[in-house]
């Protein structure tokens, strides 16, 4: 029995890669890593809906949203310190998550995404109407100094411990017990239910914590940013976190990373070769569905698996 | 205890960190320094996104507007770089861009914001990184009061002048008695209903003002709207609405009779009437505007600014072009009182020079709130044109001094923010 | 977990269900003693799966009382029956289909033991062990590393039953455990099937449609045609019972 | 006052019909959520406004064929997608067939702006079209009586062609049971790619003729979309007068929201939304294969 052990050699890399990133890049390029670590820590948590517990979010930016908005909500509304505000984020976000979850959950399939579309649509037009409490369209802004007011290299490196912390958390919970009835639901919930576990609950389960994870990415960007705006929950954002797990690769547990590190990279490289970066992008999202289903990682693998049935002269 | 589709060979996995971490790496450091010597402006336009259609202008007439300085040597010696970034028309983008560009490109000023949410956002950029930052689209008013900084200023009239100078039009017409304000639903066509309301409740206390109706921004459809704002036997509508959303409520709203019964006064830029052409109807409809190339003809500098535009893009410069070269014009010549782009000398000088630009001959922006004393000009459109697309006729320049709030209104809408 | 013989552990009692205005189950009345092996058999569409699904929760009665052991369990859903010791297999077998062999069981083994919320991996280093065990028992233990999609079907069959076990219900239902396999792996199965739940003192439930196999495992057997129990007995009384032999087994099979 | 709101909402709800009418009937056959629906609307309207002026000087009759050829455009454009993309991925899970559709919005969008550039545009209402209907003291625009009536004449079609065809009885039995058709010894893939060039017909279709009656840029995409997949999913997915009925009920509750409950619209459809997609599923805990 192979258990998925973290390999703290492949952690180590990783953070070395980003650090570096952080240094090369500057104060001006450090904001760009920081994006590309909250992106995958969003997308991360999708991943978990979508590869492990079968279920397909066309909301999924709500809890981002309800993440930053609840930061930006307790300082400026309620007078909180930043640091119990992120607190707040999070949890106001996976409260909500267990309250559209408990709805979601009765659904399966599209009917399951229409909902959660509907309930993200809900969460955006609120964030967006309610002017008195949330600020509109124009949001809050200068409820707090941008990244606290420290150098953006910091604030990357503070960004990167929590994301390799929420991503670590992530695999003990998917290679642990829970991970494994999650998937299961994923699978076939009739036979979870036949073997006496309730599926919306497993499902539910894996939703308040995607919802959560999703708030802290979101509570980190508007701290980032030093500002909330009803964006962070529109549908940009979700069918972005959609086309990052897809681009990454479904069934893997790096889709969500492979696939932050692509699509913010190619977001942000693109529109400066040609205006019609969406076009580029398109094309690409359409060739990898096409070529390798899997995407990214599903690319590697069957370039590790060609590797290693070939014998080597 | 993992499935082999999830397990990741180790060698594989590495491989791979490797090359996303060579990426992130080489995405990172692209963009090499450059030497100090050219002055730098960023601009940061929603080019894709909602405010496509808008900033289209913006971009082709600062473009023009930086090589025409940069053909008569640059300013104080040195070249002018512009630097074009796209915002998507999304906050967190344009902040992280105008944060790239003043860390990595050196970037001396920011500008080309269009929505509100952007315009917000960069502006607390410009604060924090202490660089420069001016709108010539967005004129969201909280940028000048509530969020107010001192590197950021506005040449354009902003909501509470237009929504200001629109009520100082609809009160000037005795025979109006009855108005149906409109606006779309957010913070824009909601302030500027309000200004509208109170305005002109103070210049026309007998006109009869209905309940604001607000459509959601862009409104595809606007016939309820139509229909339940004749229902209240208006003898005019004003609507802060425009662009897509505009087009939809005058062609709908033709459909209805609308302009047979009564009048819309409403945000009517030049690129709009460009878009309708013939669908503009022939009466009833009468605009505020914030830099209509015809009304500005008599002004050398504004004609020969309109012929070079034609003679670069084949086409009349709108509301956004004119507006956004005169505020390149209005930096220019702040950089060159200032000496230099030392972002705090270059502040002293905005809220200290006048200039003679495209909107008249005496542009300053006061000191306490950034604001330009930008005109607004109203008129009837007209399809009497002729330019092959209509414009507007009897057109009137609603100075600043009758629309701008006063520094005692402005102390205390920041009061009532904190 | 031994059942006293005599008592009924699944008594169903004028259990009917609709589709619209087509009755797939026009009040069914059925009673298993616990330990028995019971086959119910008919022609297609008399209402047989639609029973097996109303019995596993799987669908709601429109009318009709079911007891397990003596209690109402009339309308509770799957996950409860399950709980309460009803285990099911399902026409088309049900297994997870991209996960390993040996992680389908665990997972089973997970959720029978209420771990299937726990984050401790301890849990299933202890459960692996047991599934093996099992796997052996059912004879698929070499195929442990294959994902559930690459194995045969007879093969995906044993490992539902395998699954099901891992439950330790005491109320077996399987839907058409057979369908769709050669002669020799049915019988196989079957005795399998018949071993493990005389060994466990199971009761057991199931549909077929071969008669071999019905007649070999079954101890009684329940005709249905038309969403109506149309005879019930032994082995001997329903190959003896002409009507049977008119309206199903001349007709059929 | 009620009555013309409601009147209206009518005439709104029709124009939303006629943009769902595509994405419910490929949602039917292939169970596709087609992303994609809102770019081939967008497409019928910007071909209408590059063909309008080759046949019509204002003549109905002109406008009439610009709209039909545009939505023929739009519909090789959706059968060419479904042959050249989608038929490669039918056994992949539906999320791929969803990104497929995500992609192609991407890619419609950039390409409309290629060509037809970033600014709004407007195509001229045709003359017999222009004016407006009294009744009572109100006055409804001959254009949505038009509208009504061309929804009102897709539905008769689209419901003879359902009833009355072969290729309706083939679409049923796709609709009911896709396995069946594969019995029934037809070529599957024929069907689905009918199905979407049927589809993509409509969405240029109702594209082109809303054209007149609004502006025409390369952001309609997103804004048509959202409203297609609420009317779509209110009339109960796949299901031809249930989107009928939907689109008139979104039309009126967003008509009457202007008047009674102003701020609340857009958030009340979405609970309208939300709502039937649960109570459809109340007692169906059902075995879902």
């Amino acid at each position: 029995m192979s258990a998925a052990r973290i390999d703290w050699r492949i952690v180590a890399a990783g953070c070395l890669a980003v650090l570096a990133a952080i240094a090369l890049g500057g104060r001006g390029g450090a904001p760009l890593v920081t994006e590309m670590l909250l992106m995958a820590l969003f997308a991360s948590s999708l991943n978990l809906l979508m590869s492990y517990g079968g279920m397909v979010s066309f909301g999924h930016a709500a809890f981002f949203g309800l993440g930053a908005y609840g930061l930006a909500l307790a300082v400026s509304r309620f007078g909180l310190p930043v640091a119990a505000g992120l607190a707040c984020g999070p949890l106001l976000a996976g409260l909500l998550a267990l309250v559209f979850g408990t709805l979601c959950v009765r659904l399966s399939h599209i009917y399951f995404a229409m909902l959660t579309l509907a309930c993200g649509q809900i969460t955006f037009t609120v964030l967006f109407q309610w002017y008195d409490f949330t600020g509109g369209d124009t949001g809050i802004t200068g409820f707090m100094a941008p990244a606290f007011g420290l150098d953006e290299r910091w604030f990357a490196v503070v960004v990167l411990g929590v994301v390799v912390a929420c991503l670590l958390a992530l695999w003990r919970v998917v290679n642990a017990p829970l991970g494994i009835t999650i998937r299961s639901v994923g699978e076939d919930p009739e036979r979870v239910s036949a073997s006496g576990l309730n599926p919306r609950r497993v499902q539910l389960t894996a939703f308040v914590i995607a919802g959560t994870l999703a708030g802290v990415a979101g509570s980190l960007f508007a701290a980032l940013q030093g500002n909330a705006f009803p964006d962070y929950a529109g549908l940009g954002f979700t069918l972005d976190s959609l086309i990052m797990v897809v681009l990454g690769g479904l069934r893997s547990f790096g889709g969500g990373l492979y696939g932050a590190v692509i699509y913010v990279l190619l977001r942000n490289y693109v529109p400066l070769l040609v205006t019609e970066w969406e076009l580029v992008i398109g094309v690409i999202l359409l060739l990898v569905v096409l070529w390798s289903p899997e995407g990214f990682a599903g690319g590697l693998q069957r370039i590790g698996r060609r590797l290693r049935s070939e014998p080597r002269p | 205890m993992v499935d082999k589709r999830f397990e990741l060979s180790r060698t594989l996995a590495r491989a791979a960190l490797a090359a996303v971490g060579l990426a992130m790496v080489a995405a990172v450091a692209a963009g090499p320094a450059r030497a100090a010597d050219p002055i730098r402006i960023g601009l940061v336009a929603g080019i894709s996104g909602a405010c496509g259609p808008l900033v289209d202008g913006e971009v082709k007439a600062v473009e023009l507007g930086v090589d025409q300085l940069n053909a008569k040597g640059g300013l104080l010696g040195r070249p002018i770089e512009l630097i074009k970034r796209d915002s998507k028309t999304k906050p967190d983008e344009g902040a992280k861009l105008a944060r790239e560009l003043v860390l990595n490109d050196k970037v001396d000023v920011l500008t080309g914001t269009c929505s509100s949410a952007v315009m917000l956002a960069v502006s607390a950029v410009s604060k924090e990184l202490k660089t420069p930052f001016y709108s010539t689209i967005g004129n969201s008013q909280k940028a000048n009061i509530e969020a107010f900084q001192p590197y950021f200023w506005q040449t354009q009239a902003h909501a509470l002048m237009e929504a200001a100078a629109a009520a100082e039009f609809v009160a000037g017409h005795a025979d109006w008695k009855r108005v149906v304000p409109m606006g779309f639903d957010y913070e824009w066509g909601h302030t500027s209903v309000d200004t509208f309301v109170a305005h002109l409740k103070q210049l026309r206390p007998d006109m009869e003002i209905a309940d604001p109706l607000f459509p959601k921004i862009g409104e595809s459809n606007m016939t309820s709207y139509i229909t339940a704002a004749l229902a209240q036997k208006p003898d005019v509508v004003y609507a802060a609405v425009f662009g897509g959303g505009l087009i939809n409520l005058i062609k709908q709203g033709k459909s209805f009779g609308f302009f047979q019964r009564a009048s819309l006064v409403t945000l009517m830029t030049v690129d709009t009437m460009q878009a309708l052409a013939k669908d503009m109807p022939a009466k009833g409809v009468s605009g505020y505007a914030r830099a209509p190339f015809f009304e500005l003809m008599g002004n050398p500098k504004a004609k020969a600014f309109v012929e070079a535009y034609r003679e670069r893009y084949g086409v009349y410069p709108d509301d956004w072009a004119t507006s956004s070269y005169d505020g390149l014009m209005y930096l220019a010549a702040a950089i060159e009182a200032a000496g230099g782009t030392d972002a705090d000398k270059l502040m002293a000088a905005v809220t200290s020079i006048t200039v003679h630009g495209l909107r008249g001959d005496a542009l300053k922006v006061r000191d306490f709130d950034h604001l330009m004393n930008a005109p607004v000009y109203v008129g009837d459109v007209t399809t009497d044109s002729p330019y092959g697309f209509p414009i507007m006729k009897n057109v009137v320049r609603i100075d600043a001094d009758k629309t701008m709030p006063s520094k005692e209104q402005v102390e205390k809408l920041r009061a009532a923010a904190q | 977990m031994t059942a006293t013989a005599g008592r009924p552990i699944l008594e169903a009692e004028g259990v009917a269900r609709q589709f619209g205005r087509f009755v797939a189950l026009g009040g069914v009345d059925l009673a298993l003693e616990a330990g028995e092996k019971r086959a119910l058999i008919g022609p297609n569409g008399a209402g047989k799966s639609t029973f097996i699904n109303v019995v596993g929760g799987q669908l709601a009665a429109s009318a009709g009382t079911i007891r397990l052991d003596g209690r109402d369990v009339t309308g509770l859903q799957p996950h409860q029956l399950a709980r309460s010791g009803l285990g099911r297999t399902f026409q088309i077998s049900r297994t997870y289909r991209q996960m390993s062999v040996r992680e389908n069981l665990v997972a089973a083994y997970l959720v029978a033991r209420g771990h299937g919320y726990s984050l401790s991996r301890g849990r299933l280093r202890a459960l692996a062990a047991e599934a093996e065990a099992l796997l052996e028992r059912v004879g698929i233990a070499g195929l442990a590393e294959r994902p559930a999609d690459d194995i045969s079907h007879g093969d995906r069959k044993r490992l539902e039953f395998a699954m099901v076990l891992a439950g330790e219900p005491r109320l077996l239902l399987l839907d058409e455990p057979t369908a769709g396999m050669g002669l020799k792996e049915r019988h196989e199965l079957m005795d399998l099937v018949a071993e493990e739940a005389s060994g466990r003192g199971l009761t057991l439930l199931f549909v077929e449609h071969d008669i071999d196999v019905v007649f070999r495992i079954a101890d009684r057997i329940t005709v249905m045609a038309r969403g109506q129990v149309f005879a019930e007995g032994t082995a001997d009384e329903i190959a003896a019972d002409r009507e049977v032999q008119r309206i199903y087994l001349g007709e059929g099979h | 006052m009620l009555t013309v709101q409601i009147v209206n909402g009518l005439m709104e709800g029709m124009m939303l019909f006629l943009i769902a009418s595509g994405l419910t009937l490929i949602f039917g056959v292939s169970r596709i959520i087609n992303f994609a629906h809102g770019s081939l609307y967008m497409l019928g309207a910007f071909l209408t406004y590059q063909l309008v002026p080759l046949f019509s000087d204002g003549s109905l009759l002109g406008f009439a064929v610009a709209v039909l050829l545009g939505a023929v455009l739009a519909a090789a454009v959706g059968a060419l997608f479904e042959m050249a993309v989608l038929r490669r991925i039918y056994r992949a899970p539906e999320l791929m067939q969803l990104i497929v559709t995500i992609a192609l919005v991407l890619i419609v969008r950039d390409l409309v702006r290629l060509v037809w550039g970033p600014n709004n545009v407007s195509v001229s209402m045709p003359d017999a079209l222009a004016g407006a209907v009294q009744i009572g003291d109100s006055f409804f625009p001959t254009f949505q009586f038009a509208i009504f009536g061309a929804g009102l004449l897709v539905v008769a079609l689209m419901i003879a062609i359902i009833r009355f065809t072969r290729a309706g009885v083939l679409l049923r039995a796709a609709t009911d049971d896709r396995g069946m058709v594969a019995l029934l010894g037809i070529d599957q893939r024929r069907i689905f790619t009918a199905t979407f060039a049927a589809g993509s017909f409509l969405a240029g279709l109702a594209g082109g003729l809303a054209s007149p009656f609004g502006n025409v840029n390369y952001l309609l995409d997103t804004e048509v979309i959202v409203a297609a997949f609420i009317v779509v999913v209110i009339g109960g997915l796949g299901n031809l007068y249930g989107a009928l009925a939907g689109a008139l009920a979104v039309g009126v509750i967003k008509s009457l929201g202007v008047l009674y409950f102003p701020r609340l619209a857009m958030v009340l459809i979405f609970l309208v939304m939300a709502a039937v997609l649960l109570v459809r599923s109340m007692g169906r805990r059902e075995l879902q294969r």
